[in-house]
């Protein structure tokens, strides 16, 4: 879960980390509320919730409310990276005095949280650790014990932060790594933090990432999460779904099989419409809500659902034949191969169902060339 | 011959009176798999499919012996039952359980560290030895005993590949999937040292994936340790840079290790056949088979 | 540092475990506000900080308000096992259905918590331990994890609690464990762990000593010990002093070498008065505040100030000439022997002492010889 | 020869800034103990008797090659100062500190337990080996190289007996005190393998006093593994059951294993002589040094 950045800025404050001042406007009128309180400089920050954000043009300066108004006239309502702008982040500027990195982020190969420290903060901290190597100082931390005094120590030191700030940077570091270790985040990172010309440290943009499969322990931050209806749809049947931009849905019984699956239509000569595992909801109405998903987007010219799986297909097969039968407008051609657990009984189910454009197919391959022709005639 | 599991494995099932460890505990029986005991707590003292069931592993095992164990739990409780198990001295723990928290994983891993214990998974479809042991989610009909050792991030076309397989002739010694989390126990490498040193493994097949490196460590580690002849296939090459693709595991990064040409760049560096299409790899093994022995 | 039983039931009660109604009296009068309280039939239990006060007749039942005030009377003032009675717990008595065993010890020997639960409870554990062994289960707990849910459920079956009892139980156990853990304990003893008529677990008694090494974690628990005012004064001077009935008062530097010279004086045929270490503190006017507690003993025939330092003795002796002149009526014979750094100025010093019956020795045994002999001349 | 350290062994002070540090650190010096480095916190970058002072372990280790490190530093903290030494991979520790919570000791042993680090303590009074090299607060001059390896659990009883010893002619290999705390390191068992193992150490003379079960598992192994003449001593016979004296170990158990009298009918049972007062001991080191080689 990507949190957008006032959403992380709130954690952080919760923690005890400093944020600047700021407020999240929703409707150009608020705007006065805002300056009022901020003052005539301010920044303003399209909240989506994606990296490289400044880059597409999601940061504005403004001088004065008026300026400040116009930004949000043009930031509200549009499309930034894919996202629709709702809120935008208003905040005071900050008197920058010196721009630091530090982030914790979970290392899949060490199996365990690494801190990073840089004292070059403000730019793309994997471009500082291409371009100045000695720059971006690394720690892994053992989570029996956690991010150890020595260690915040050994990090200040090596990034080559002088007294008296290192010593605030390492209080900031045993912080952060609480924020990281408590909320299950798998990166929390501030870039830059700001030094400001009366010497206090200020996390002036954030990004936290949350691990899904924790947010059981974590109610609040659930809450914080703004799904589209279909992402919710997929996530409460336990399937997953990611839209992309070509014409043939896909359904998959594994990630793995899903892949598989995009990467044989594109070989065929067709471009798929998105990735979607209904795998870990196969026995529970998965197949139901996938397939309910694909048939609702007008774009598309064809469905392959393929899979061998190790769950209850003739589950499945009914969940298939259920949607069909809801959407009877529905003409697009769908091609079906299924291997696996009860294979026999599934196929018996689908050859009952009365949607026309039904094909079926054995073969892996097979079905995916026949979809892809299928959907040329289209 | 075969890694990890045979027909003397004596196999305990964590979480047995679920609705998931009830039917594939069913399904392991069936196929001849030996369970010694099941444990859920607080359902000590009954048994299912004749299975007695025990409060703790610890219980179980001060009744029955045990070489491995299998863990149907939610993710939320996954991370006690793998300590329950390390703890009573299992030496083989497969986690089928997907949705376990990193911070809990990671935790897990730590104390494997200083254990004898192999843990494969979370998010393992399980492990098969054709004919003579079952674990796990895999149709058994897709399997038939035979040469090839498969290790695979992905379940279903763990399946789908020892299927396609079959209907070329080609069996498998064991097969099993090494789980489609960020981080896992028994790994590539691990797998690739185990098939290495079995005598009815002759070529070794892995179905790799985006994201991580593990793809990259193994091609090194195929350049090192390992003389017999590797196939490759790794999924994901269509999807798009930054998207999580179901597994945590499939994370793209762009421009970086982790990615598809990266991964495809490693295997070839090293002499790994890599192919396009599931459908190429009958053809591949079976050339290996001829060429390498 | 052991806790008096209403203080360990105070720790107990705060981390959410069931303990007696009762109240703590301290004066005979206010027998009426707790009888009003509790009920005609209570229990009485005078509060010293020492095991095995059932046994010397610590612990009385009275079946009316008259009857309790009796109790009261011969209690308060009196002493138990060698401690003076200020403070008696009164209670309400328990309708006793079964009474249990459940506690967590440090043990030093594998080095980790030890979790012990008996269905036998009521009794010395020990004794139960020898005669029914398989009637105790114990188990070591991790000190990374603390004690598991798994190691729970496995004490209570094997321990051979029936539903519901043990789910109880186990609650129970995880409880103990945590206030074990989070009040640095070396014993946390709930014996017995009453099961009432009406279903319901009550500590009936509790034994806590805390790890006086970790009391600057727990400034709490600190308040609560009471000190004798040589005990006090021996704290704060960073010394250990424990009196004995003997006649020869004894100062060693370091535990070791006060128990070597104790057991000197015993083979020369003299009777130790104390054990006395003043080692952690002969660097910080230990000396001093060690050789004033013991001056102040009348009964003493004699002082053996015998040590083998790697502290700085010259500081030592000086604190011994100091503490001489300000005990302007002392006679008695003293005995010094002082070996170690800086022992030639030590000696230096103390030749200068004005003090008339102060004698040295080189030898270590010959020291023990001397003072036995010059004390038996008193 | 010697056991643990000697002339080559380079030294690290942990807490050298401090009052303690900075008086002791003279004294090794003056020894002739070789100290490559100092760490005090927040005093990274200063010098102190031309020794430089670094804020960490790791920092220290980056530039100088370390084998052990003492540590002065109040017991609040000392378990971080142990776990910093143990992470940076130092492979000898002597914690002099007193007042370490045992609840910290407890997991400082768990996490020796899983590296290759000795710790000595805590509440050590150090290591000497004469002529080599000193670390700790033993007074020098009761120390000078010999053949008998001593293994003490009280400090000040240490130098007395050596000092005795010295007088009656007999040097020492090397000298160490095992802690005085309920939960130590380096133990009477540890301290019997390596004298074993020392072609210098001809007679092993263990200190131990009333309080724990060192005494009783000493004597076990002493059965078990060592060819070597042992010499005991017990302190605490006077020592009233139940009370606490001064030494946390130093706890009697009334009638159970631990006190005085089990202690010494387990040596005796093994033929261990124990001594009766300090003052025998260099004679029956003398005799089994006659006897013994």
């Amino acid at each position: 879960m990507f949190l957008r950045e006032h959403q992380a800025k709130f954690i952080l404050s919760s923690f005890g980390i400093s944020i600047p001042k700021g407020h999240i406007i929703t409707k150009v009128e608020d705007i006065c509320i805002a300056s009022t309180k901020l003052g005539k400089e301010t920044v303003l920050k399209a909240q989506v919730p994606v990296g490289g954000r400044g880059k597409a043009g999601g940061i504005k300066f403004a001088s004065s409310e008026k300026e400040a108004e116009e930004c949000l006239r043009t930031m509200l309502g549009s499309q930034l990276k894919g996202y629709p702008v709702t809120e935008v982040l208003i905040e005071e500027t900050l008197d920058i005095q010196a721009e630091y990195y530090v982030g914790v982020i979970t290392d899949t190969v060490k199996s365990c949280p690494l801190v990073i420290v840089s004292t070059q903060g403000g730019m793309d901290i994997e471009e500082v650790a291409r371009e100045s190597p000695q720059a971006v100082v690394r720690i892994a931390v053992d989570p029996y014990f956690g991010l150890t005094d020595y260690q915040t120590r050994f990090l200040v030191n090596r990034a080559g932060f002088e007294k008296p700030i290192k010593d605030k940077i390492a209080k900031w570091l045993q912080q952060l790594y609480r924020v990281y270790w408590e909320t299950d985040a798998q990166l929390v990172e501030i870039n830059p933090l700001v030094l400001t010309a009366d010497g206090n440290l200020v996390a002036a943009d954030a990004k936290m990432v949350i691990d899904d499969n924790a947010l059981f322990r974590h109610s609040l931050i659930s809450e914080l999460r703004v799904l589209s209806e279909p992402e919710l749809k997929a996530e409460t049947a336990n399937i997953n779904y990611v839209p992309l931009d070509g014409e043939i849905g896909i359904i998959g019984t594994g990630a793995g099989m899903a892949m598989a699956i995009m990467d044989q239509v594109a070989f065929f000569g067709g471009k798929p419409a998105n990735f979607m595992d209904v795998g870990p909801g196969i026995n529970n109405g998965g197949g139901r809500v996938g397939l309910d998903i694909l048939l609702r987007r007008p774009e598309l010219k064809g469905i392959l659902i393929s899979g061998y799986s190790g769950g209850r297909l003739e589950l499945f097969a009914s969940d298939i034949v259920a949607t069909l039968a809801e959407h009877v407008t529905a003409k697009l051609p769908i091609v079906v191969r299924l291997q696996g657990i009860n294979d026999d009984e599934a196929q018996e189910i689908l050859q009952q169902c009365p949607y026309e454009n039904l094909h079926f197919s054995q073969g892996f391959d097979e079905a995916a060339l026949k979809i892809v022709e299928l959907s040329k005639k289209e | 011959m075969s890694i990890l599991v045979n027909r003397e494995t004596r196999l305990i099932v964590q979480g047995i009176t679920g609705r998931y460890g009830n039917f594939y505990s069913q399904k392991f029986l069936d196929y001849g798999t030996h369970i010694v005991a099941g444990v859920t707590p607080g359902k000590g003292g009954m048994s299912i499919h004749e299975i007695p069931v025990f409060d703790t592993v610890a219980e179980a095992l001060q009744e029955y012996q045990a070489d491995a164990s299998i863990i149907f739990a939610p993710g939320s409780v996954a991370k006690d039952a793998i300590l329950e198990a390390v703890d009573s001295g299992i030496k083989l723990i497969l986690c089928i359980v997907d949705g376990l928290p990193v911070r809990d994983v990671m935790v897990v891993k730590r104390r494997l560290r200083e254990s004898q214990t192999i843990l494969i998974g979370p998010n393992t479809p399980g492990i098969i030895t054709p004919g003579e042991f079952l674990a796990g989610f895999m149709p058994a009909h897709a399997f038939k005993p035979g040469k090839v050792g498969i290790a695979s991030r992905s379940g279903t076309l763990t399946y789908q590949t020892a299927d396609l397989l079959c209907k070329n002739g080609v069996g498998q010694s064991t097969a099993l999937g090494i789980g489609g989390d960020p981080i896992v126990g028994f790994g590539f490498i691990d797998a690739l040292s185990y098939f290495e040193a079995d005598p009815a493994t002759k070529t070794i097949l892995l179905i790799g994936e985006i994201g991580g490196i593990q793809e990259e460590q193994a091609a090194a580690f195929i350049k090192e340790k390992v003389t017999k002849p590797v196939i490759a296939f790794i999924g994901g090459r269509m999807a798009p840079p930054g998207s999580k693709m179901g597994h945590a595991g499939a994370i793209v990064n762009e421009g970086r290790v982790g990615n598809f040409a990266s991964k495809l760049a490693a295997f070839e560096a090293v002499g790994v056949p890599v192919a396009k299409l599931l459908s190429e790899i009958p053809g591949l093994v079976k050339k290996s088979l001829v060429k390498g022995f």
